[in-house]
């Protein structure tokens, strides 16, 4: 058979972790560099990638297809398209960056670079996959990497955050699970091939039965982004995780989830995606734009009170997020590819927050904001590129994400403007508890306790500067991403307008 | 649509100062260790500098060109920035009348700035680093005039927005003053806000008529499409404007957000100068004369600006009457004069509120810097109560001061005076106007000529009140201060004659040039209806100049009666009323504390009970009926677990308890396996029975 | 077989039945459950032989008696030899004391 | 088939018969000269399982045809026993559970060096033999013979540890229960017999589907008697009562071996009795007439849930893998209820898969109660980390991972089969439960992993060590869970060959 | 009421009587005579239904074998001189409803039922009848009987014999 580069992206990790299991436990520098190495080819894959996507071809790339259980018409089918090629991008950069912030692990070093290789094969799977059995199998192989990732290398409470997770996401998967198989029966002769499956059961299910289907999808996915009121394992999570993992799991979990409705929600069941839920208005609406607008205002209200620098930016990522489901849900051109840069900028963005979260809490040992003060007059240079990352956070323009939640909220606010200016009120909040933050922990004056903290590193500067030039790249010439992504997102925004319920209720 | 003109050295107006403040950004430590902070005032200065020329340049090319081709201006489209369906929006800068006049003003002006700032900084360690922001400032300033969309005017929004921040916190271990750079930030954002939701509603609007677009000359050709479109019950352009206006009050700190601009005199002074008097709180009134085609349409929205300016103007100068600090009285008449300019915009007089920005830019920074070679003599001292006497110490500042003084109070023949009074009359000629509105801006004008004439006489005349050690230490400033003073101050006489009124220089022959410049970009409407009345109207416009002069002139009376003759006591007015309108004045009306106990507490409780809603609530509910479980397992007598544990691990536990009563059906006990034996036959019986209906 | 029919078996296989259930549930001697498990196995014999009689569907029905009741003695072997094992070790065969293990 | 042909057909379980017959010699004539008995019982009863398992699958090389060849199906014995690609299925199955448990008893500390140990090794290939009788069972009698016979060598293997208090109390209690539950089984098969006049399976499929709509009463409490006893077999609720304790007092091998072999054994004559038996002629007038599969969803439902809820709070490991085993059984019978080709595949599926999760898992137990002498869960702190421990933790956390049914382990796809199945009949109601209950079982796998990753070991624990005939079953084990995750097709085919039963 | 059905009432009072006996009886003692009651009894209904052999075996086996067995087991567990050697039971009333819901059940579901029924032969003697069935078509559980017993038997010993540290 041959091995497409996807299979390589994919399965390249694994070899290293292979790799890493010969090497004796003791040797603890081999074991980092082979990981480092391990995730090079992926990362430099995806450069390749990138440099040959064709953002105008209809259909897959790089696709490689080859029987795996066949009497099942189960395949090991990968592809990507506009909408995966991005966040196929940032976990091999992620993966890359977050195996140098990981150097600084001491306990149980093979365990945990080969965890973590495992959950990067995990994370690349399931953006390329595009057999349903194939996806749900990578979706749950992440898990138990994770699992021991936080429970084993996490803070105090690690258990405690290892199992909600664990729990919380297993309950999110049984659903995904009956919903899949629901969709692989439907079709005769039954069908696990997302990209065939939309048209394939567009007739057979009932509208209602389809709605229901969605929903349960959404829950399943909605635990991963994590939508409102599902998010509560994720600050625990976040707090207790060691930094690298809250970069992989803040950079690239969430991801799946808002991925997972685009490619699977609006994918395989764009008409329940319009139909009418409640009140005249639609699944989308009330699931995804008025959700999201309600994780924006909330995650950002959480963050306001949080004391813990590290929960801040895990409730920031909750609020982050809300944008990406407002955004899909408007089926603008502007609202999808504000959503899915949205998905890439945050990944960027949140991941300099926790790798900056790690340096000083590397070095103070805790993460109090109050605990601070003055860091500014100590540590100038961690405290200017934290300042960049905070404002980046905070939709700086210049800045990627200004980019993504302009055309969020712009493409947002032709769907659904009430719902619009209240998320909007967000850059008030996020301004308030970013700004906040800042002020008590780096301004001011210096608080003596910390007066020979060191600066940062030139270990920790390498894996923050790419996140940096990259954020400043995409907020000066986003069309590098846009044009990427675009022809397959608004493909797709059009499918599902085109396939909403034709009668009386419109998707408003 | 005819295209502009393409002149792409256009982009290196703001890209020069740009590069300085990337240079210094990333380089700034190094190269003043290496060469000196000569080098990098040099660095920061030039890219300015060179910006002006290049301004200069543009202007002159502007100059030549036909009227109708002038209106396109010149454009440097660089490279697409955002293409997504419908909206197109490119990284471009246009050079036309109205940026035009804005640029000259920002590098001009801000260059000078600059300049003064190499001398005022000097002893600061982190020199480097306020370049790197004053440069980055100028930046984004420039792009918030010469983006040729409003979306790029919005990066530039935010941008000065970021800048304004990062200086007024620059002194960072001060806590007030970062406090005082977040309040700016965030009162900002919030302005910011509507600001983008205005452009959203704008943009909709047009793509629902097949027009999407953010590019203002594609605004400007088909902004009439939206006159009979409705939005929730209003009309359209009426929203969109007060959106937009919205975000002009909070940069242009306007009531109700004009609250941060005080506080932002927390920065260093030059940054006082340039962001908070001269240049980027000015961009409110940019914004508006930017899109004036767009405000036309809104005439609700243009009484409602008209009225919040001479409110803001009103409030501000009230407030400004009891400071004390020299640069609060400075700041909360910025505000006043802003409201002034609002004032103009409102009434659709949108050249003469231009007009007034670009005079104000010269004789308030002159002011600014003066209280700042004030206070570097004083050695950072900022009470004018303290102060005094300082004429003969400090001549230049003093004199320097003196005019622009003079040139805010409206004296006749300086800056001021023009500018002032094409407000007045158009406030009360426009069809817009009001003599209502006309007469707040003459109270105001008499107000801005005592409280301006207080601080010249508390500052400069009298005893100086200043303890022995300070008043020892009294220096006149170096020229690289001086200098920058002096330019301004000649700024604040000559560049009133730029807009001379009709009834006042018509009859000399002098030319209104200023608005007939702007023509291409305002618009000719007011020109022409105020060419059309002015000819009757020329005595009135003169008699009412008259009455603003002695208004005025009756300020600087009450001034140097109470603060150089000293009779009658200020302190018997401070006593008036029980003191009740003193205090109410003196403490800004309070406005703060209602802000922050509405406002910032309230948000701040509402985080504080969304935290523990999510901890408790949502968590508990999450995980499962919290309060059932609970309940049940208090009856099971496990009721401190319970409260120990909380209801975070509701599930779990609950799942666990019922998995414990379950375990206890495995009694141990045989028989009572054997009883489950007969009882599951039983119950199978049953369920048959209930479905076959016994049959 | 005169008037005697099937049902007459059959419901004297029920009495034993029910008989050896009662008796399962409610002792608590080991040897008086044991000798109820007898009552259920005789109350299936007589079933066995009974519907086979009238079946007449040859010997299987004895022959499954047969293996029954083969069975029956095999597992009274081993069940006494439990027995006395337990009341070596708990000195009482009373089910209701042999509980260690529960839960 | 006639008698003297069958036997060709008959060699594995003479193999078994012959090697039980060679342990009592050996052990005889060891003991006659006083001597312990050694390695000689359990080798010749490994020997003898090998001899089974090889005259199962065949050795193409050395010229053993075994019965993995035979095409279709037929009667051996004169109708008393069918072969068919569904007994040999469980055959194999069952073989293997032999030879692991007999190896494994070979390193149990329990059993080893016992003065019975010659008898616990017949009793074991008796065990089995009796198992390889159930899964080929084509009538009453030998549904009823080999069902027992199964019961009573269990019974004295669970009681098997002298002066074990634990033990004599699960074997009494696995003897009282056994007991009743078989005695309501067969009075519930002479009704069958009386209803239909034959205690051949295909007879009575053919008298169940000309039943006369007056008696379906009647054979609603045949088959619901009959289900007593088969639920017995495969401890589903309400007739698991038994395995909690009897799992907990037998020694582990035998625990093992009845978790494994016992409930394979029990699913093979339930789903021949029903598939091949009473519904063989006209399914769906059956299941009109008489509605036991809504009684077999309950039961399904109740035994995953119960089971599982039982185990959340074990504290033993022996006990939870118990618990963990009845609500396995429960997902199994999610999979019968669903009565269709695909249930039952997914049932052999499912239980192939368990064989080597449970099987996996018990024998870490076994390594770790050799090692430290402790079966609780506390004993598993930090194993992970204490010298030694990391490969058993590894692979005890790898079944554990696949008995909760996590990609991309065998237990996954196991459970994927059966949800499917149960989503493809409609059963959606069962299939969330079953999905609810997998969430529920990963607490308490993920509470024993989370011993022995995130918890630290006590200060004073002495390193392990284990040896490589130890470990290398184990690691044997844990690599196929996970290579039977990925690479399943193999299976997935045998097993829609075996699903398919004869149906003469 | 032809003499069959006299000794079938007869038989059966004894049977289902000593059955009663053994589920009420106080005295294990006195319960495992009742058995041997019942015991007979279903001996005597095999031979009625014209199964002599299996009378026979019933007689053998069961009266011969497991009750003495049985017997044997409740002196080596109680002390002989004890006059009441319990058999206590507890739970009656909640074991007596649901036996009778049982026998209830089961008698109205019987009664209804069609069982198969053909015109009944003469009985004979049997046991060339079984010999012959065992040794053709049941050979196989014959044998299977036999390993079985072996099982059994050694199993018996497993569990009884005591600890001998060899």
């Amino acid at each position: 058979m041959q091995l497409g580069v996807l299979t390589w992206m994919v399965f390249f990790p694994v070899l290293g972790m292979a790799a890493i299991l010969l090497l004796p436990s003791r040797a603890h520098g081999p074991i980092r560099w082979t990981a480092a190495a391990a995730t090079v080819l992926p990362l430099a894959l995806s450069a390749w990638l990138l440099a040959h996507f064709d953002p105008h071809a209809a259909g897959f790339q790089f696709v490689q297809r080859n029987t795996w259980i066949p009497a099942y018409r189960i395949e090991y089918f990968v592809g990507v398209d506009g909408v995966s090629i991005t966040m196929v991008v940032l976990t091999a950069l992620l993966s890359f960056l977050c195996i140098f912030a990981s150097f600084g692990i001491e306990k149980g070093v093979k365990g945990y670079f080969a965890l973590f290789l495992l959950l990067e094969t995990g994370m690349m799977g399931t953006f390329v996959a595009l057999d349903l059995f194939l996806f749900y199998v990578f979706w749950e192989l992440m898990l138990l990497p994770m699992y021991f990732l936080i429970g084993i290398w996490g803070g105090p409470r690690r258990e405690y955050a290892a199992i909600k997770f664990f729990l919380y996401t297993l309950l999110g998967s049984v659903l995904l699970l009956v919903a899949l198989l629901y969709l692989y029966f439907t079709p005769s002769p039954h069908s696990f091939d997302m990209t065939q499956l939309g048209a394939l059961v567009r007739d057979k299910i009932p509208l209602e039965v389809q709605v229901v289907l969605w929903i349960a999808l959404f829950v399943g996915f909605a635990i991963k982004i994590p939508a409102f009121p599902f998010h509560t394992w994720l600050p625990d999570a976040h707090v207790e995780a060691p930094t690298a993992i809250s970069v992989i799991l803040a950079g690239v979990l969430l991801k799946m989830g808002t991925y997972g409705i685009l490619r699977i929600n609006y994918g395989i069941l764009p008409t329940a995606t319009l139909a009418p839920l409640w009140g005249g208005h639609s699944v989308a609406f009330w699931l995804l734009a008025a959700l999201g607008t309600l994780n924006i205002v909330y995650g950002a209200v959480c963050a306001m009170a949080q004391s813990d620098l590290k929960k801040l930016v895990a409730y920031s990522s909750i609020s982050h997020m809300g944008y990406v489901m407002l955004g899909m849900a408007a089926f603008t051109p502007q609202g999808i590819n504000g959503a899915v840069l949205q998905m890439f900028n945050h990944g960027t963005i949140t991941a300099m927050l926790f790798l900056l979260v790690g340096v000083v809490y590397d070095r103070a040992h805790h993460r109090d904001i109050d605990g601070f003060g003055g860091l500014a007059s100590i540590v100038p240079l961690y405290t200017g590129v934290t300042g960049f990352a905070f404002f980046a956070a905070m939709g700086l323009p210049g800045l990627s994400a200004f980019i993504s939640e302009v055309l969020v909220l712009l493409g947002a606010w032709q769907v659904y403007p009430a719902l619009t200016v209240v998320a909007a009120s967000a850059v008030v909040l996020t301004a308030g508890y970013m700004l906040w933050t800042l002020q008590r922990m780096y301004l001011g004056q210096p608080n003596p306790k910390y007066a020979g903290l060191a600066e940062i590193n030139g270990r920790e500067l390498f894996t923050l500067a790419p996140l940096a030039a990259i954020v400043l790249v995409l907020g000066i010439y986003p069309t590098l991403i846009l044009n990427l992504q675009s022809p397959a997102l608004v493909r797709l925004a059009d499918q599902v307008r085109a396939a909403a319920p034709p009668p009386q209720v419109a998707a408003r | 649509m005819d295209e502009p003109t393409s002149a792409a050295y256009v982009a290196l107006i703001p890209l020069l100062p740009l590069a300085g403040a990337a240079l210094l950004g990333l380089f700034g430590a190094p190269l003043q260790k290496r060469l000196g902070k000569g080098a990098v005032g040099w660095l920061a200065c030039a890219t300015v500098g060179a910006a002006f020329l290049l301004s200069v340049a543009a202007f002159l090319q502007l100059v030549r060109m036909a009227p109708e081709e002038r209106g396109l201006g010149l454009l440097a489209d660089l490279f697409p920035w955002i293409h997504v369906g419908t909206l197109r929006v490119d990284v471009a800068f246009m050079v036309d009348p109205l940026s035009a006049v804005m640029i000259l003003v920002v590098t001009g002006i801000g260059g000078l700035i600059h300049v003064y700032a190499t001398g005022y900084m000097h002893d600061d360690p982190a020199f480097w680093r306020f370049f790197a922001y004053l440069n980055l400032f100028t930046f984004a300033m420039l792009t918030l005039v010469l983006g040729d969309s409003l979306l790029l005017l919005f990066v530039g929004w935010e941008g000065v927005g970021f800048c304004s921040w990062a200086l007024i916190s620059f002194w960072h271990k001060e806590p007030a003053n970062a406090r005082a750079g977040n309040k700016a930030f965030i009162v900002n954002r919030i302005g910011d806000f509507g600001f983008i939701l205005g452009i959203f509603l704008l943009f909709w609007a047009l793509d629902a008529h097949g027009h999407g677009t953010l590019l203002f000359r594609e605004l400007r050709a088909h902004a009439p499409v939206l006159a009979a479109d409705r939005l929730w019950g209003v009309a359209v352009p009426t929203l969109v404007t007060l959106f937009l206006f919205v975000g002009a009050t909070g940069k242009s700190a306007q009531i109700p957000l004009y609250v941060w601009l005080p506080d932002a005199m927390a920065g260093p002074t030059p940054v006082s100068a340039l962001i908070h008097a001269a240049t980027m709180v000015t961009a409110g009134v940019y914004m508006i004369g930017r899109l004036g085609f767009l405000f036309t349409m809104a005439p609700a929205t243009l009484w409602l600006v008209a009225c919040i300016g001479a409110a803001t103007a009103l409030l501000a100068a009230t407030i400004a009457v009891a400071q004390n600090d020299i640069k609060k009285v400075l700041a909360y008449s910025t505000v006043s004069q802003l409201g002034y300019m609002f004032l103009a915009m409102g009434v659709g007089a949108y050249g003469a509120g231009v007009f007034h920005l670009v005079t104000h830019a010269f004789f308030k920074a002159c002011l600014f810097l003066g209280s700042g070679s004030v206070i570097h003599a004083m050695g950072g001292e900022q009470d004018m109560r303290k102060m005094g006497g300082l004429w003969r110490k400090l001549p230049a500042t003093g004199r320097t001061f003196l005019i622009a003084t003079l040139a805010i109070t409206g004296c006749p023949f300086l800056a001021g005076f023009f500018s002032k009074d094409a407000i007045l009359w158009e406030a009360y000629s426009s069809p817009g106007g009001h003599v209502g509105l006309w007469a707040v801006g003459t109270l105001v004008a008499g107000l801005t000529a005592f409280y301006m004439f207080r601080q010249v006489f508390m500052v400069f005349f009298g005893e100086c009140r200043a303890d022995h050690e300070t008043q020892h230490h009294i220096h006149e400033s170096p020229a690289v201060m001086t200098i920058p003073l002096w330019v301004l101050a000649a700024g604040s006489i000559l560049a009133g004659y730029l807009g001379v009124p009709h009834s006042l220089g018509g009859p000399l022959g002098i030319p209104q040039l200023f608005e007939r410049w702007l023509e291409p970009v305002t618009g000719p409407r007011f020109l022409a209806e105020a060419a059309g009345a002015g000819g009757g109207d020329a005595g009135v416009e003169l008699a009412l100049m008259a009455v603003s002069v002695a208004v005025a002139a009756g300020g600087v009376v009450v001034a140097w009666l109470l603060y150089v003759r000293r009779r009658p006591d200020p302190a018997t007015f401070s006593a008036a009323l029980g003191g009740v309108p003193y205090r109410l004045v003196l403490n800004k009306w309070y406005v703060d504390e209602i802000y922050q106990a509405v406002f910032v507490e309230g948000t701040l409780r509402l985080a504080a009970l969304a935290a523990w809603w999510d901890r408790w609530v949502i968590d508990g509910l999450v995980n499962g009926a919290a309060a059932v479980v609970r309940g049940v397992s208090a009856a099971a007598g496990l009721f401190d677990r319970w409260v120990v544990d909380g209801a975070v691990n509701v599930l779990a536990d609950g799942t666990y308890f019922v998995g414990r009563r379950v375990r206890r059906i495995q009694t141990g006990a045989v028989n009572t396996y054997l009883y489950v034996i007969v009882l599951g036959v039983l119950g199978g019986v049953a369920l048959w029975w209930s479905r076959a209906g016994a049959g | 077989m005169g008037g005697l029919d099937l049902t007459h078996f059959v419901v004297l296989a029920a009495i034993l039945f029910a008989l050896g259930l009662f008796c399962v549930v409610t002792r608590r001697n080991a040897l008086g459950i044991l000798m109820g498990i007898e009552l259920i196995l005789n109350s299936a014999n007589v079933n066995y032989v009974a519907f086979a009689r009238y079946a007449q569907t040859g010997y299987d029905g004895q022959i499954f008696a047969i293996f029954v009741i083969m069975l029956a003695a095999a597992e009274a072997a081993i069940g006494l030899a439990i027995v006395l094992g337990i009341y070596r070790s708990f000195e009482t065969i009373d089910v209701e004391a042999t509980d260690r293990l529960r839960g | 088939m006639g008698n003297a042909e069958s036997l060709a057909y008959f060699l594995p379980e003479l193999a078994l018969i012959g090697a039980l017959l060679a342990v009592l010699v050996v052990d005889l004539a060891l003991t006659a000269r006083k001597r312990p008995a050694g390695e000689w019982p359990g080798t010749v009863a490994l020997l003898g399982a090998a001899a089974a398992l090889v005259w199962t699958i065949g050795l193409p090389g050395l010229g053993v045809r075994g019965l993995l060849g035979q095409a279709g199906g037929t009667w051996l014995f004169g109708r008393m026993l069918v072969l068919d690609g569904f007994s040999v299925f469980f055959k194999l199955l069952l073989g293997l559970a032999l030879l692991a448990v007999v190896w494994m008893s070979l390193g149990s500390r329990e059993v080893r060096g016992r003065p019975n140990e010659g008898e616990y090794f017949l009793l074991l290939l008796a065990s089995g033999l009796a198992m390889f009788l159930m899964a080929a069972a084509g009538n009453l009698l030998m549904a009823y013979l080999s069902l027992e016979f199964v019961s009573l060598t269990s019974y004295v293997l669970t009681g098997f540890l002298p002066h074990d208090r634990r033990a004599g109390e699960a074997a009494l209690k696995y003897l009282i229960y056994g007991g009743v539950a078989s005695g309501a089984m067969i009075y519930g098969m002479s009704w069958l017999f009386g209803l239909t006049g034959t205690m051949d399976y295909v007879g009575i499929a053919r008298a169940v589907a000309a039943l006369d709509p007056a008696s379906r009463g009647a054979l609603f409490v045949a088959l619901v008697l009959v289900l007593v006893g088969f639920g017995y077999k495969v401890a589903a609720v309400p007739f698991h009562m038994w395995a909690p304790d009897v799992y907990t007092g037998a020694p582990i091998p035998v625990t093992a071996f009845l978790a494994v072999g016992s409930k394979a054994a029990g699913f093979a004559m339930l789903l021949r009795f029903f598939h091949f038996g009473v519904t063989a002629a006209g399914p769906q007038a059956v299941l009109a007439a008489v509605p036991f599969l809504p009684l077999v969803a309950v039961a399904s439902c109740a035994t995953m849930t119960l089971g599982n809820l039982a185990a959340l709070s074990q504290q033993n490991m022996k006990r939870l893998l118990a618990y963990s085993s009845i609500a396995h059984a429960g997902y199994a019978l999610l999979a019968f209820a669903v009565f269709a080709d695909a249930g039952v595949e997914a049932v052999l599926f499912y239980l192939a898969v368990y064989y080597l999760m449970n099987l996996g898992a018990f024998w870490v137990v076994m390594l770790m109660a050799n090692a430290t002498g402790r079966e609780d869960v506390e004993a598993y702190r930090g194993l992970a980390w204490r010298a030694g421990g990391a490969f058993p933790a590894v692979a005890l956390a790898v079944f554990l991972f696949s008995l909760a049914g996590l990609p991309p382990l065998a237990g996954f796809v196991g459970k994927f089969y059966v949800f499917a199945a149960g989503i493809q009949e409609r059963l959606y109601w069962l299939v969330v439960a079953g999905l609810l209950n997998s969430v529920v079982a990963l607490y308490y796998y993920a509470r024993v992993v989370k011993a022995m990753f995130l918890d630290e070991p006590a200060a004073g624990d002495p390193p392990l060590s284990f040896g490589l005939g130890e470990l290398s079953p184990v690691g044997v084990l844990s690599a196929s869970t996970l290579l039977l995750g990925i690479r399943f097709g193999w299976l997935l085919d045998r097993v829609a060959v075996a699903g398919r039963l004869f149906a003469g | 009421m032809s003499v069959t059905t006299v000794a079938f009432y007869v038989i059966a009072v004894i049977t289902a009587g000593s059955a009663l006996g053994v589920a009420l009886g106080n005295n294990i003692v006195y319960s495992a005579f009742a058995l041997m009651g019942t015991l007979l009894g279903v001996a005597a209904t095999f031979v009625l239904l014209g199964s002599d052999f299996l009378g026979v075996i019933q007689l053998l086996v069961y009266v011969g074998g497991i009750l003495v067995l049985t017997l044997f087991a409740v002196m080596l567990t109680h002390r002989i001189a004890d006059v009441h050697v319990s058999n206590r039971a507890v739970g009656r009333p909640l074991g007596a409803v649901l036996a009778g819901a049982v026998f209830v059940y089961l008698v109205r579901v019987a009664l209804r039922a069609h069982w198969v029924v053909r015109a009944p032969a003469a009985p004979g003697p049997t046991i060339y009848g079984v010999g012959d069935a065992f040794l053709t078509q049941y050979l196989l559980p014959f044998e299977v009987a036999s390993v079985v017993l072996l099982a059994a038997l050694i199993g018996a010993v497993v569990v009884s014999r005591k600890e001998v540290r060899a």
